[in-house]
């Protein structure tokens, strides 16, 4: 009402020039995005308390309530869409900002709605600064205040429409002068992020009726389901840091809940304390870093993330500011998405249930760190350096990760650990793809890896339903035959994650590695910097990804099947303890594989949604959809990332590499081993004589990547022994040798001297006042020993006498 | 329009002295006299006093005479000045109670904008005095008396004020005579006929408040602290004469003095519907009126008195401190909601 | 409350009223407080105790902060003193004088204690003796009630925190099992 | 008023506590005296608040009421306790810790 007024009587006057891309008004549903995280929330509850007393034991809350929140995710994504295409309403002041707009005359414009002053003022306030820009291209109507906007875009053909994002803040509290606000901030990153939450958030839930049937705390699994996609909505709807601190730190809070759901078990509490503990030291980063944000950027009057984003990207935070804050949050991330060194969490968190890991891994927790960077990546943009560099510690991370997790996938036999690491591999994927500038590039592969990585775990959920175990070289192999609908999901998804064409992984790796800029020797035009080693490693990810694909593939499903033959005690038989379930392994019921036919058309069909600029067989309208909708690509919060220019050199080349890696796997299991396995009619996982048995370096890299790079000996060995061990007892030994040594030493010195003088002086000649100041400090020790009477009271008295001896010294001395 | 305005500060003061000294002995004597004396005995069907004066009426000065005629006996072992003062205590408590309440537009006590709260701070003051006269009496049945009527008080003190606080919540005022006149200027959906007594819509808050205060009272079903079979009227076993008076107007000024503070939070207080409470008339009429409601609600106190047998010491803590508290915060927690939303 | 206020503070330049209730209220107070410490009754100590902080109520009201004397009323002598004495009965007070419950030797707590006045009270002179305090009107319950609840919102927050903190604690503390 | 009146009560206030938390040996009497001290404090906050027309100094005045309550709760269960441990309250005997 009030912004319609101020719209129709522009004042023609000249404003700051700088444009915040943020409105308050919109549809209803971009709005109040916060009934998407409310109804979980209000599901936990429900089950908390009714759980129990329902026909499916709450299940059904659950289930309701993240599909109602789905469905409001597809609505708002659709609103959203619209949005970003039609916007003609008014840009508004970011709320929380504290900094009132300098018109202060604004009274007398004629606003007749004095109850909402607030209100009209931050309009009117807008109104001037968008009118200020809209002069200057000469047009005179404010509706067209985006195209102003969008006139410091990069070009890519933006349609005139301004990306403006929706927040809608209310303030929490206010103490001390400082305003605690609570909001959400709906952009095309959040709209992504709810449609994936609560997309695999439903298919979980749905799968997890079959797959936790009957186990011992099923209605609390549902609850904590339910508060973790809350937690994780809240997270990414959150449009100040203070509450971004707190969805984290939920999150952080249900994922040790569920990984730690079967509890009694001792390697599964220690797996969720693991998760927890790593996780707590990258909470202090994330503390500091927020911290550091909030004074350097906010400057110490609010927490907004808009106005922090936009105070950086203009350049009003000193670097130095940034490089503790940006490094700071790095160490949250390791910690949280699991990069390396401090991913070791991440494999361990497999004790949890199946379909949580599936939750943590696509969804949730893991990728809560990837959207801290590109929500606040002006901090990573500026602090990092990011454009025009080569190198960066963001990057190298993601890098390292990549590769280092992509070998350790290789050495293990346990599915859902091979899918672990895969993960921590795709996750330094997308750390340096926000390292290298290519931020469309990362929340697109966030977006594509959430469905096939989902589909993967529950396919691998499916399996270990059926064999009651997740050894893939002990209980399975040749599953194909027992579970076809399985298997071909599984392969769908394995093909998507090694990146084939054209399913969803290849697209978003593709677009990574244009990303790097490193490609500019063959062609393809440079992005931000030109990252030609984390281009390379990129490749070498891509082939090491293809590889341990095609083996879990050979060992899981291919072959000759080697489970049945003995008892099951792992985590996954509580649920199972009816005796249709042994046997021969079968294929898992509809609940379980309708989700999985989901994700794996999704893993076939999303790399779709951002086709590459360029791409010839398509129309140009189909291309770069998520890039426009997703990417806030002229807002003032975000920096002014450039874009690469897509190579089909590059594409064709790194598909190649891909197809050898995975040629190569296959040779080795499909050919070699199979052969092999056939022709000896054994049970066979590996060759006999390969390059492991036979290499002595092979040998050593082997047992390198089966102890985990030693990083677990590091943490518990070395760091936690040798505080426990060798320093405690190095600094036992220096107080019994060093210590008391020279005090022993300093004692028989003294006594020898002592006799010597007793003998000779002491004994004649001044015995007497010897013996009488003996008497005078035996006396005096009497004296003084009540002292130490053990009572509070004499310890009080000293205290207040002590003290006030001191008040009076010092007043003596300050009247003095 | 101010019947006081006119007389000095002094003169005023002295007349609202006189005044609150008479709300409490008179609504005492009246209910000593209305309700125990007759109501219970019409209760039982018998008739009840009838010899002093016409029905009985003059049976109340007769009981004061004895009481001020008998011995007061001290115990030896007893602590003298507490087992004196003791009384006293709890009749300065009650009489500090009666100076918030109002009773018409200009006949008040004092003003103030502490109200309710003043007078649930001196309420508590009461327990001290039922602690002193249990432990000073050097009596087992006294002491354990005095200790079940603090363990009973404090339990009910709580579900009491967290009543009253709905109401405070929404009446947006501490301020009993704010509190009245946000009853009469109030409006039910629209219709302000009647204004809007609070007991419309804060019924849960006026159940509690009735019930915890039936507790504060020491009355039937929650006479666990004097209970005559059990502990021989616990801590006033060696009380007699004129101390014994004393505890005995205290007891009954107190039902009074809640029953007004209900009638005010809840009834309206000293409004009549139909006449401007700006209205000079009203500082004749109000105190009547507001008589009228108390006599009412301390009808149903002892009417519940004579009514239910007693509770057990676990049940009436159970009661308190799992169902009526929570009930309480349950009553703040919704009448906040509204208040802030709707 | 109010009126007496009113009446004493008609004249804020001298008001002999106000200073001759405070000198009533701090003699009573610091007899009240002297009993609280000497009493060898423990029971009686409670009761001086209930004298010294309704004399601390009756500062605070003549400093015009009638809301934190009536919550001291509320809180103190209708909780703490009442918890006291319940205590007391609880462990068994005898019910005449006992001197066990003192030390034996008292001076040096004198000393301490002197020593100590001395001090603070020579600082005060020297610092404050030129502040006259004039309370016109009583400070509005609302002035500190939106105070607490805007611009003392987080050291409220943590105090109901602390405050059930204690509420567990103390159960746990105190339960039989 | 002067400011003082109110200081000077307040620190004789505060050192009668003190000397009843150094000279009592019952449990229960030492935390009475506690509550003398901390109610010295109290005044001089209000005083304080009153001289510079400032809400703070009743608002901390309200929070140390508040700590007071608690601590009284878990002093009175820590000296129930002792009671039931030892069936006495006299602090000088808890002393164990001398040396």
């Amino acid at each position: 009402m009030n912004a319609l007024l101020a719209a129709a009587l522009p004042v023609f006057t000249e404003g700051p020039s700088e444009v915040s891309s943020v409105t308050r008004e919109a549809n209803w549903f971009l709005e109040n995005a916060f009934i998407i995280p409310l109804l979980p929330a209000i599901s936990f509850l429900l089950i908390l308390f009714f759980g129990k007393r329902m026909p499916k034991k709450g299940a059904e809350f659950g289930i309701a309530a993240v599909g109602i929140a789905f469905v409001l995710a597809l609505i708002t994504g659709a609103a959203w869409l619209d949005h970003r295409d039609n916007f003609d309403g008014q840009l508004s002041e970011s709320p929380a900002t504290g900094i009132e707009p300098a018109h202060d005359d604004h009274a007398d414009d004629g606003h007749a709605d004095d109850g909402h002053e607030d209100e009209g003022h931050e309009d009117e306030g807008e109104d001037e600064h968008a009118i200020g820009v809209v002069a200057d291209d000469g047009s005179t109507s404010s509706d067209e205040v985006a195209l102003a906007v969008e006139a410091e875009g990069d070009g890519h053909g933006e349609e005139g429409h301004a990306y403006v994002a929706v927040q809608n803040s209310t303030q929490w509290l206010q103490s001390g002068g400082i305003e605690f606000s609570a909001g959400t901030l709906v952009d095309g990153l959040s709209v992504m992020m709810l449609f994936v939450v609560t997309l695999i958030s439903l298919l979980v839930h749905i799968y997890s009726t079959d797959y936790v049937s009957g186990d011992r705390r099923y209605t609390h699994f549902f609850a904590f389901l339910s508060l973790f996609t809350a937690s994780m909505l809240f997270f990414v709807l959150s449009d100040n840091i203070l509450q971004m601190i707190v969805g984290w730190e939920l999150v952080g809070v249900c994922s040790f809940a569920l990984i730690g759901h079967w509890w009694e078990e001792k390697p599964n509490s220690d797996a969720a304390l693991k998760a927890f503990l790593t996780n707590r030291v990258g909470d202090v980063g994330l503390l500091v870093g927020m911290i550091t944000l909030f004074f350097a950027a906010g400057g110490g009057q609010t927490f907004d993330t808009l106005s922090i984003t936009n105070t950086i990207n203009q350049g009003g935070v000193s670097h130095t500011a940034l490089v503790v804050a940006a490094a700071a949050l790095m160490a949250a991330v390791m910690s949280k998405s699991g990069q390396f060194i401090l991913h070791t969490w991440l494999p361990d968190a497999m004790a949890g249930p199946t379909p949580v890991s599936a939750l943590i891994h696509a969804a949730t927790m893991v990728v809560a760190g990837i959207y801290m960077v590109a929500r606040l990546y002006p901090v990573f943009w500026e602090g990092m350096q990011i454009p025009g560099s080569s190198i960066n510690l963001l990057a190298t991370v993601g890098a390292v990760t990549l590769v280092g997790a992509g070998l350790l996938a290789f050495v293990q036999t346990d599915i859902k650990k091979v899918l672990a690491y895969s993960t921590v591999s795709q996750l330094g994927y997308m750390a340096m793809a926000l390292g290298v500038g290519a931020w469309t590039a990362a929340v697109f592969h966030l977006f594509t890896h959430a469905f096939f990585k989902a589909n993967l775990f529950l396919g691998s959920g499916s399996v270990a339903h059926a064999v009651h175990s997740f050894d893939m070289k002990k209980d399975m192999g040749g599953m194909r035959t027992f579970m076809p609908q399985t298997y071909k999901t599984f392969i769908i998804g394995s093909v998507a994650l090694a990146g084939v064409f054209p399913l969803a992984g290849f697209w978003s790796k593709d677009e990574i590695l244009v990303g790097t800029g490193g490609w500019g020797i063959f062609g393809g035009t440079g992005g931000p910097g030109s990252y030609t080693f984390h281009l390379t490693m990129g490749m070498i990810g891509a082939a090491l990804t293809a590889a341990y694909m095609t083996r879990c593939v050979y060992l899981t499903f291919h072959g000759e099947y080697r489970g049945g033959d003995h008892g099951h005690d792992d985590d996954h038989a509580h649920a199972h303890d009816d005796a249709a379930h042994h046997g021969d392994p079968h294929e898992s019921g509809p609940r379980i594989l309708y989700p999985l036919y989901i994700l794996s058309g999704f893993s076939i069909l999303i790399g779709l949604v951002n086709l590459p600029p360029g791409f010839q067989l398509v129309p140009e309208s189909w291309q770069e959809r998520f890039l426009h909708f997703i990417e806030p690509a002229g807002a003032s919060y975000f920096p002014a990332v450039g874009h690469a220019t897509p190579s089909w050199s590059l594409a064709i080349i790194s598909s190649l590499i891909a197809f050898g890696g995975a040629g190569l796997a296959y040779w080795y299991y499909f050919v070699k081993v199979d052969g092999l396995a056939r022709s000896t009619g054994q049970k066979l996982t590996e060759l006999p004589n390969g390059l492991v048995t036979t290499n002595a370096w092979a040998r050593a890299g082997h047992k390198v990547l089966v102890e985990k790079y030693y990083l677990d000996h590091l943490y518990t060995g070395i760091i936690a022994g040798a505080t426990k061990g060798p320093i405690a007892r190095a600094a036992n030994w220096t107080n019994t040798h060093l210590i008391d040594g020279v005090v022993n030493t300093a004692g028989e010195t003294a006594v020898r001297t002592g006799r010597q003088v007793y003998d000779k002086i002491d004994q004649g000649l001044i015995e007497g006042f010897i013996n009488g100041s003996g008497r005078v400090s035996d006396a005096t020790g009497q004296e003084l020993r009540r002292i130490n009477s053990g009572k509070v009271q004499n310890y009080a008295a000293i205290l207040f006498a002590g003290a006030a001896i001191l008040a009076g010294a010092f007043i003596v001395i300050l009247a003095l | 329009m101010n019947l006081l305005a006119e007389l000095s500060y002094w003169q005023q003061t002295s007349i609202r002295v006189g005044a609150g000294l008479l709300a409490v002995i008179l609504v005492a004597g009246t209910l000593v006299m209305l309700h125990l004396f007759k109501l219970v005995s019409f209760m039982q069907s018998r008739l009840g006093p009838m010899e002093a004066g016409p029905f009985g009426s003059l049976q109340l000065l007769a009981e004061v005479g004895k009481h001020l005629q008998k011995e007061d006996i001290v115990p030896r072992k007893a602590d003298k000045i507490v087992f004196a003062a003791a009384p006293f205590v709890v009749l300065a408590s009650t009489f500090l109670l009666v100076v918030v309440l109002p009773g018409g537009p200009d006949a008040w006590f004092i003003q103030n904008d502490l109200g309710i709260y003043l007078a649930l701070a001196v309420s508590s003051v009461s327990v001290i005095g039922i602690l002193m006269a249990g432990w000073g009496s050097a009596n087992k049945y006294s002491l354990l008396g005095g200790l079940r009527a603090t363990g009973q008080l404090i339990a009910y003190e709580l579900p009491l004020i967290l009543a009253v606080v709905g109401v405070v919540i929404q009446a947006g005022t501490m301020n009993l005579q704010g509190i009245v006149y946000q009853q009469a200027n109030g409006e039910i959906f629209g219709w302000d006929g009647i204004g809007n007594p609070y007991i419309l819509t804060q019924f849960v808050a006026f159940f509690l408040f009735l019930t915890a205060m039936q507790a504060e009272l020491t009355q039937t079903p929650f006479d666990m602290p004097i209970a005559e079979s059990e502990l021989v009227s616990g801590y006033m076993t060696e009380y007699s004469g004129m101390r014994f008076l004393l505890f005995f107007i205290a007891e009954f000024a107190t039902a009074g003095v809640f029953s007004a503070i209900a009638a005010v939070l809840f009834l309206g207080g000293w409004y009549v519907p139909g006449i401007d409470p700006d209205d000079n008339i009203m500082n004749v009429l109000g105190p009547l009126v507001m008589f009228v409601k108390v006599i009412g609600l301390t009808f149903v106190v002892f009417w519940v008195r004579f009514s239910f047998p007693r509770f057990r010491e676990d049940q009436l803590q159970k009661l308190a401190w799992k169902f009526l508290i929570p009930l309480a915060l349950l009553n703040i927690v919704v009448t906040a909601i509204f208040k802030v939303w709707i | 409350m109010n009126s007496v206020l009113a009446a004493v503070s008609q004249d804020a330049d001298i008001v002999v009223a106000q200073n001759v209730f405070f000198g009533v209220i701090a003699v009573s107070m610091l007899y009240a407080a002297i009993r609280v410490v000497t009493t060898s009754n423990v029971v009686h100590a409670a009761l001086w105790l209930v004298v010294a902080l309704a004399g601390v109520a009756a500062n605070f009201i003549l400093l015009g902060s009638e809301f934190v004397a009536v919550t001291q009323v509320l809180v103190y002598i209708g909780a703490v003193v009442v918890l006291f004495l319940f205590g007391v009965m609880l462990t068994r007070a005898s019910l005449g004088d006992d001197e066990s419950v003192a030390q034996e030797k008292r001076s040096m707590a004198a000393v301490v204690g002197v020593l100590l006045f001395g001090v603070m009270a020579f600082a005060l002179i020297d610092t404050w003796s030129d502040d006259r305090l004039v309370i016109d009107e009583p400070q509005q319950v609302t002035e500190v009630s939106d105070s607490i609840f805007s611009q003392y919102i987080i050291p409220f927050e943590a105090i109901s925190v602390l405050l059930l903190a204690a509420l567990i604690g103390a159960i746990v503390v105190a339960r039989q099992d | 008023m002067l400011l003082n009146q109110f200081l000077l009560l307040a620190a004789a206030l505060f050192c009668i506590g003190v000397y009843g938390v150094l000279v009592r040996k019952n449990g229960m009497l030492v935390l009475m005296s506690v509550e003398l001290i901390l109610n010295a404090v109290n005044i001089n906050l209000v005083a304080f608040g009153a001289l510079t027309d400032d809400v703070g100094g009743e608002v901390f005045a309200l929070f140390t009421i508040a700590v007071a309550a608690a601590e009284v709760g878990i002093g009175l269960a820590i000296v129930l306790l002792m009671y039931r441990n030892r069936r006495s309250i006299d602090l000088s005997e808890a002393d164990l810790m001398k040396g």
